[in-house]
């Protein structure tokens, strides 16, 4: 009796379902610990939790809310990824993008309504995008590692946000307080629901992942990233442009993110300051990986992730245990669900079975 | 839902750091000395970013606390809204705006009182004539007391020098601490600690160290010359008395942190300050007490001598 | 040979990859001093049954035995630890060198106490010795990066002579080598199996078989076909018993050279592609002709074949295609006008594995109007190609939709055939066209690039096997050093010729030696 | 100029480049190990503050200071552990377990630290490590005091770069890490086990890390704090590619970060805001990427970085 892996051609939507469920018990379980150290019970948690998420139309906006910048970051990370290449910046794409909505959207340009909107997103979505495509090049050019690279570009465009928002950008009528210029009306993303933080960012989120989804499989482009990201050496030998690709790639992921920046700028906070984003570039990350880089799996992951951050940092505050725990589980999650990826890819065989050859 | 004590005012605060940050600390002892009284119920979430900081008002909003106290200076509009959502609870929140009618009452950290009778005793007694001030942000509540700092120093040396610094972060001590070494390196013989490690760079080099906000003279024996503290007692207390009698109005409390409220104060160590500079110190305080002088608050950002 | 002690000996071996039976019960028996070749298909098993030897993989039914003090003793499965301590030494299809390290430091890993100092004078001191012993030559300093193929295997086999082998594994050992240096290593063969240690010596080139092993092990779909004693055995009953029917040979008609589609005309090329630089090289393709480039690897092909590819720009002189000048390099215009080209290694730069088979026989016209429109994917036109490609050309996969990867390498091979040639192309380059397919699937691309020919596609084949190339060749360039030089009809050539053009000898000094 | 020339003659700056570079030079050192091996552990940035914490810790519990160290050690290598079990065992994404790594360390770190100690409100103090002088040598003009300004742990970091060259370029064990992080069948081919050496390696490189974040608590300060590790093991990641993956080239690298950090704080505090300070905080990044720009056509990648090995499978 010897226990082997073997490779799995394929999951079906069943095993999915299972092991994604056998994850979430097991991060339970996990919870548990932190929970019980506190010396609170964890049934009464995880009940909170769950209303802490889902539990009234405020938690749930809350929830929808939080997913928006992660589905875009997501995004951005899914499609980076796919082309391998390796993204880590969606953060400062983010801030950067954001800037450029401030840029555009608050008084500098005087545009009817219908066409605001679009321009502060289009120029969200090209700055964050030129601010991978920068790394992309250096990649091209030199050689330069972008996981590195861009990893660190993320510490300069903080601070280079702080600089402009208590320098040139900073809001006269902020007292003092280092944040931007607002943007006029016509350039905030509408709220979804009255008196909810949730707002038509999540919309675009939604429309970019299908749009993705339609560019990966139906598009010649699509088609040209796959070939790119799986084998680079044979794209080129097929007369792909690789390192067009990988630009247009560094383009869309960057966008992506940018828009991400333009969404919690236009649609929820309304001026650009140095803490916007509370990790949203990172996390981003880890929903598309925990999404195996789907864009549809995006969607589904940035709800996932959103709901068990809302979640667990409500519950802390119900039960009083420290606020630290909500990122806690979301770690505890995020591990858990990875494992269970590992039981997707493979199969675990027990003993000598005969298989039919 | 929770059914509530009876006579305790449930209490809950929102801190955008930690709690062990200077400037959150004090109000949280407060908090927390309320809380063992029985006065109130205090509850508390730290850390928590500007993004959510809005979902956390909700929340305890709507688990019927009473009284809110925190931090709106990143999320001015949104905090504003939320309290108008729900005008049966009491915001009190550190605001650099104006409070909000019916129920959005604001206060800041106004120390720059005792903040320049430490500046009249550190440039009294600097020899070099030089120092060192290292900085978080250079954000208003900060710069409004380095600013007064200075004033209060050049006000009884003209010839004192500042060299000013800010590592961009609240918490990193072994940082501030670098930057510190720096100004000793490069002539002080004082450093005003706004951020912790200061103070342990001047142990370490055997200078004086100026405290802010928080007395931590016992932590660095013969090192801190002199602190302005901040006392969230008064304001706290003046509040929660408000809420429980149904008198909170949207006002501004900062006002209890001034001198004359005993929310700030100046603690000189005078066997490093001597006699000289502490009666310097205590005689403007009798002015400023008896308003015949008035510290100037000045919110812009600080600068090195040229 | 059989009078000899058994060194190592498989009893029903069987392994089983989910639903394919990679080795069937098979069992052998090696001797002392005896080159046994293990003969095969592609995927036949040959490969996994050395992998379970070595201890890479588990089997799942079967034991080795491997003669150890008192007999033949069972080796615990899994462990190549313990392979390498019972004396079985492997040279593996695709080198198990670390290349950022040395050659010494590759023989030493693994060998000596991981934490122990100043062993490196007595470990140099033991491998000259067994070098100048065996012959096997190699700077042992240099980093394997900088090594040729050669000097990596040799490498290898130093690695198991070090750790004193009793038996010695070869799995395709001269599928990367030259013919003089696949010489060179049957000598150090036969030498070592004359000094008592067993040979397993796995090759598709049934000549290398004939002329270096004692025994022949014929493995067929996972099973053993078949064993004979080398000297009473020929080709056609070996390669009989590997296919399990009778191959038909491959015949090459007169050519008839129509006009120049490809010319190099004096080009050099620094740098780019891999590879050694060109110069000065002139180059001439006719239509209904096949031209065979000749050389020792890495003395320019990959250049030639960057060029004639569309990835790389001469850097000097000019290249001509249907008498146009070709300016800028890109893959893509060349394909629209009529070029076909097969990469030298078609995992790497033949398909990409997580795609479909219709995607890889798209992907080199995925813009042209046939599979696109507006920036949209005709899905369906690519479907139908793919289906009609699968048939026309046989390559055995579950479908259009199948994932390249999951194809065997002889699949792979048809598949890119059909990719290039189902468009009728006037301009062909055939690099290393068989590497490492069986005589079966060699056949049927050679009988492709013939037919293509014979349809007036200028060819040029690539190729490091002598009798492929005069299989195949109506003409024969050599290179050498980054210097191309003409050795005329292949029908008045001889292998020594050629052999002494590689070595940098020119034709006419060739032709007085020879 | 002269402020320039004023500062890097100053043996209080050396002192303080190489005491900035300390945290830095743990850092680089582990993620190099791991990365010789051919695992990325972008876990570095929690893995300090797990070092921080734990190690701070259990010398405020009565330790001792080098029992902290020992124990910021373990608690870098159980997370070196749990990273080494996903990406090496299991095969799963580096990056992503990664930064799962680094949220996990960072709160169970902070959840640790808020419910052992709840109601502290001045962070509570340890007696560091404190500064070695060694008479004689610490009276060598300029030298001295550059280097006897130190606390142990810098000494010991100093000591690993030594040992490290010599345990990666002189002993089998070397040979063997960077024969994994090139091509893993090299290392099964020759009977060595691939798992172990590369769990062994993520192990080890994760306790290093972890000294990094225990010098911020043990040495450079002496006490924790939320966020104070601030971004220093993100730096570690780029200096590794910066330094080719050498132990002496990370060395450089911290050291010259440490410098250029040392050189900014000074030439604030004396030039003022001529500028904005934030150029200052900018440039090490900048020059970090300009460095990596300059270095990267000669970097030699370990070929088998974020590739994984699983065994009896087809690579
Ligand atoms: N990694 C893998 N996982 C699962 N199945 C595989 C894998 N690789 C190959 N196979 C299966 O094994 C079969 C043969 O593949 P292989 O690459 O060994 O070709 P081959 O046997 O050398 O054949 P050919 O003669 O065509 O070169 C394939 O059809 C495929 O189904
Ligand atoms: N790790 C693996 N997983 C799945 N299938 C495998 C694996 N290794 C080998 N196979 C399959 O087992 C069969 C035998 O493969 P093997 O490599 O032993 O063939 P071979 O005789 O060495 O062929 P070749 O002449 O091409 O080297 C093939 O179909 C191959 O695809
Ligand atoms: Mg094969
Ligand atoms: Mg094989």
């Amino acid at each position: 009796m010897n226990v082997r892996l073997e490779p799995r051609e394929n999951a079906s939507v069943g095993l999915r379902l299972c092991v994604s469920l056998a994850a979430g018990v097991a991060a339970l379980l996990l919870v548990a610990i932190p929970v019980l150290l506190a010396g609170r019970s964890p049934l009464e948690a995880y009940a909170l939790m769950i209303q802490g998420a889902f539990g009234s139309m405020f938690a749930l906006s809350e929830t929808l809310n939080r997913a928006t910048p992660l589905i875009l970051t997501g995004l951005a990370a899914a499609v980076a990824f796919r082309a391998k290449l390796w993204n880590i910046g969606a953060e400062g794409q983010l801030y950067i993008g954001a800037l450029a909505a401030v840029c555009v959207g608050s008084g500098l340009l005087q545009l009817p309504p219908a066409l605001m909107l679009p321009t502060v997103m289009i120029a969200g979505f090209l700055a964050g995008g030129l601010m991978m495509v920068i790394p992309a090049v250096i990649k091209q050019r030199f050689g330069a590692d972008e996981v590195v690279i861009t990893l660190l570009l993320n510490f300069v465009v903080i601070l280079f946000i702080q600089m402009l928002v208590e320098g040139p950008l900073k809001d006269p009528l902020s007292m003092g307080w280092p944040q931007s210029v607002p943007l006029i009306a016509e350039a905030k993303l509408p709220k979804l629901l009255p008196r909810l933080r949730m707002h038509w960012g999540l919309i675009v989120g939604v429309v970019a992942a299908l749009a993705l989804w339609l560019m990966v499989r139906k598009t010649v482009l699509g088609f040209e990233i796959r070939a790119v990201g799986e084998n680079k050496a044979a794209a080129r030998f097929a007369g792909i442009p690789v390192d067009a690709t990988m630009l247009k790639v560094a383009l869309i992921s960057g966008g992506l993110a940018g828009l991400a920046g333009v969404g919690e700028v236009a649609g929820v906070k309304g001026y650009l300051s140095a803490d916007l984003s509370p990790g949203f570039g990172y996390s981003g990350i880890v929903v598309a990986m925990l999404a195996g880089l789907s864009p549809i799996g995006t969607v589904l992951a940035a709800l996932f992730v959103a709901a068990v951050f809302v979640g667990a940092d409500s519950m802390s505050r119900a039960t009083g245990i420290s606020s630290y725990i909500a990122d806690l589980v979301v770690a505890l999650s995020l591990l858990c669900v990875l494992v269970g990826s590992f039981f997707l890819r493979f199969r675990l065989r027990f003993g000598q079975q005969s298989v039919g050859a | 839902g929770v059914s509530l004590a009876q006579d305790a005012t449930r209490v809950a605060a929102i801190w955008t750091v930690p709690v062990e940050q200077q400037w959150a600390s004090r109000l949280h002892l407060a908090l927390v000395a309320a809380d063992e009284r029985g006065d109130i119920d205090y509850v508390y979430s730290e850390n928590i970013t500007n993004t959510d900081y809005e979902r956390v008002m909700r929340e305890y909003a709507e688990q019927g606390v009473e009284l809110i106290i925190g931090e709106a200076f990143g999320v001015e509009q949104p905090a504003r809204a939320v309290a108008s959502e729900y005008p049966e609870v009491s915001f009190l929140m550190g605001s650099s705006l104006p409070p909000a009618e019916p129920n959005f009452a604001t206060f800041d950290n106004f120390i720059h009182e005792p903040s320049y009778l430490t500046g009249i005793v550190a440039g009294m007694k600097t020899e070099t004539n030089m120092i060192g001030m290292v900085g978080g942000y250079a954000i208003p509540e900060v710069n409004r007391l380095m600013n007064a700092f200075m004033a209060g120093a050049q006000s009884v040396n003209p010839d004192v020098r500042f060299s000013v610094s800010f590592i961009n972060s609240w918490y990193d001590p072994p940082k501030a601490k670098e930057a510190a070494f720096a100004m000793v390196d490069a002539g002080a013989d004082i450093l005003y600690a706004e951020r912790f490690g200061v103070s342990d760079a001047a142990k370490e080099r055997g200078i004086l160290a100026i405290g802010n906000v928080i007395d931590t003279a016992a932590d660095y024996p013969g090192t801190i010359l002199a602190s302005a503290l901040w006392h969230g007692e008064p304001m706290i207390e003046k509040a929660i008395e408000d809420v429980k009698a149904g008198a909170f109005t949207a006002s501004d409390y900062g006002i209890y942190a001034f001198m004359e409220y005993g929310g700030g104060s100046v603690i000189i160590d005078e066997t490093l300050a001597g006699p000289e500079a502490v009666a310097a110190a205590n005689a403007k305080e009798e002015e400023i007490l008896a308003k015949t002088f008035t510290v100037e608050i000045d919110d812009s950002e600080p600068a090195s001598s040229q | 040979m059989t009078d000899t002690p058994v060194l190592l000996s498989l009893s029903n071996i069987t392994k089983r990859f989910g639903a394919l039976t990679a080795n069937d019960s098979i069992s052998l028996d090696l001797h002392r001093g005896e080159i046994l070749a293990l003969l095969g298909e592609n995927g036949a098993g040959k490969t996994t049954l050395m992998n379970i030897l070595f201890g890479h993989y588990v089997q799942d039914e079967g034991d080795v035995r491997v003669l150890g003090n008192g007999g033949l003793r069972a080796l615990p499965p899994g462990s190549p630890g313990a392979a390498l301590r019972a004396g079985i030494g492997m040279v593996h299809q695709h080198f198990t060198l670390a290349e950022n390290l040395s050659g010494l430091a590759n023989i030493r890993l693994g060998t000596e106490p991981l934490v122990s100092f100043g062993r490196e004078g007595a470990a140099r001191a033991k491998v000259q010795k067994i070098i100048a012993e065996s012959g096997l030559d190699v700077d042992l300093e240099r980093r394997v990066a900088d090594l040729t193929v050669g000097e990596k295997q040799r490498i290898e086999i130093l690695k198991a002579l070090y750790r004193d082998a009793k038996v010695l594994i070869l799995d395709e050992p001269t599928a990367v080598l030259t013919p003089q240096e696949a010489e060179g290593l049957f000598a150090v063969l036969r030498r070592l199996a004359a000094n008592g240690l067993g040979v397993i010596f796995i090759s598709h080139k049934l000549g290398e078989v004939l002329a270096v092993s004692h025994r022949i092990l014929v493995l067929r779909g996972g099973k053993t076909a078949g064993e004979l004693e080398t000297a009473v055995a020929d080709r056609r009953a070996i390669a009989d018993l590997m296919v399990g029917k009778a191959v038909a040979a491959v015949v090459r008609t007169p050519a008839n050279p129509g006009e120049v589609l490809f010319a190099l005309e004096d080009v050099s090329l620094h740098g780019a592609g891999g590879g050694r630089a060109l110069s000065g090289v002139h180059l001439t393709l006719r239509a209904g002709e096949v031209v065979g480039l000749a050389g020792v690897s890495g003395n320019g092909q990959s250049g030639i074949a960057a060029l004639i590819s569309g990835l790389a720009v001469p850097t000097s002189g000019t290249m001509r295609l249907y008498g146009d000048t070709v300016t800028r390099p890109d893959p893509r215009a060349l394909v629209a006008k009529g070029v076909a080209r097969m990469p030298e290694d078609r995992q790497h730069d033949g398909v990409v594995g997580t795609m479909s088979v219709a995607d890889n026989i798209a992907i080199e016209e995925v813009r042209s109007g046939a599979f696109s429109r507006m920036g949209l994917l005709d899905r369906k036109a690519m479907r139908e190609r793919a289906a009609s490609a699968i048939s026309a050309y046989d390559v055995r996969c579950q479908g259009p939709d199948a994932e390249a990867r999951l194809l065997s390498g002889g699949n792979v091979q048809k598949l890119i055939l059909a990719r290039v040639l189902e468009r009728g192309p006037r301009v062909i380059l055939a690099n290393q066209p068989t590497r490492g397919l069986d005589v079966g699937a060699q056949a049927e691309v050679h009988r492709r690039i013939l037919a293509a020919r014979d349809r007036g596609a200028a060819v040029l084949v690539i190729s490091e096997d002598l009798d492929e190339l005069f299989a195949l060749a109506d003409r024969f360039v050599v290179v050498h050093a980054g210097e191309l030089q003409d050795a005329g009809p292949s029908d008045g050539l001889d292998r020594g010729t050629i052999g002494l053009m590689m070595a940098g000898q020119g034709p006419a000094a060739a032709e007085l030696a020879s | 100029m002269d402020v320039v020339f004023d500062i890097l003659s100053s043996a209080n700056f050396w002192a303080a480049a190489i005491r900035i570079a300390t945290p830095l030079i743990f850092g680089v050192l582990g993620a190099l190990i791991c990365e010789r091996a051919g695992v990325l552990n972008l876990g570095i940035e929690g893995i300090f503050v797990a070092g921080a914490m734990a190690g701070w810790m259990a010398v405020f519990l009565g330790a001792g200071l080098w029992g902290g160290v020992l124990i910021a050690a373990v608690a870098g290598g159980l997370f070196g552990l749990l990273h080494a079990f996903l990406t090496v065992i299991l095969g799963l994404s580096q990056h992503v377990s990664g930064i799962g790594i680094t949220l996990l360390a960072t709160s169970a770190s902070y959840f640790t630290y808020r419910t052992a100690l709840p109601n502290v409100t001045t962070p509570p103090r340890i007696v560091p490590f404190q500064p070695v002088s060694i008479p004689g040598l610490s009276d060598i003009p300029f030298v001295g005091p550059a280097l006897f300004q130190q606390t142990p742990m810098t000494f010991l970091a100093l000591l690993l770069v030594g040992a490290l060259a010599l345990v990666l370029y002189r002993t089998p064990l070397g040979l063997a890490i960077r024969a994994v992080g090139d091509n893993p069948a090299s290392v099964e081919a020759q009977g060595l086990s691939v798992t172990g050496l590369r769990v062994g390696a993520v192990v080890l490189g994760s306790a290093l890390m972890a000294l990094g974040g225990a010098f911020l608590t043990m040495s450079a300060f002496d006490a924790f704090f939320f966020g104070m590790v601030n971004g220093r093991g993100w730096i570690c990641i780029a200096l590794v590619v910066f330094a080719s993956w050498q132990p002496g080239k990370a060395l450089l690298g911290a050291l010259l970060f440490g410098a250029f950090d040392a050189f900014q704080i000074r030439l604030q505090a004396q030039i003022g805001q001529v500028v904005p300070g934030q150029v200052f905080l900018m440039m090490p990044y900048l020059l970090s990427i300009v460095a990596l720009i300059l270095v990267a056509r000669r970097a030699d990648y370990p070929r088998a970085l974020l590739q994984p090995w699983t065994k009896g499978q087809r690579h």
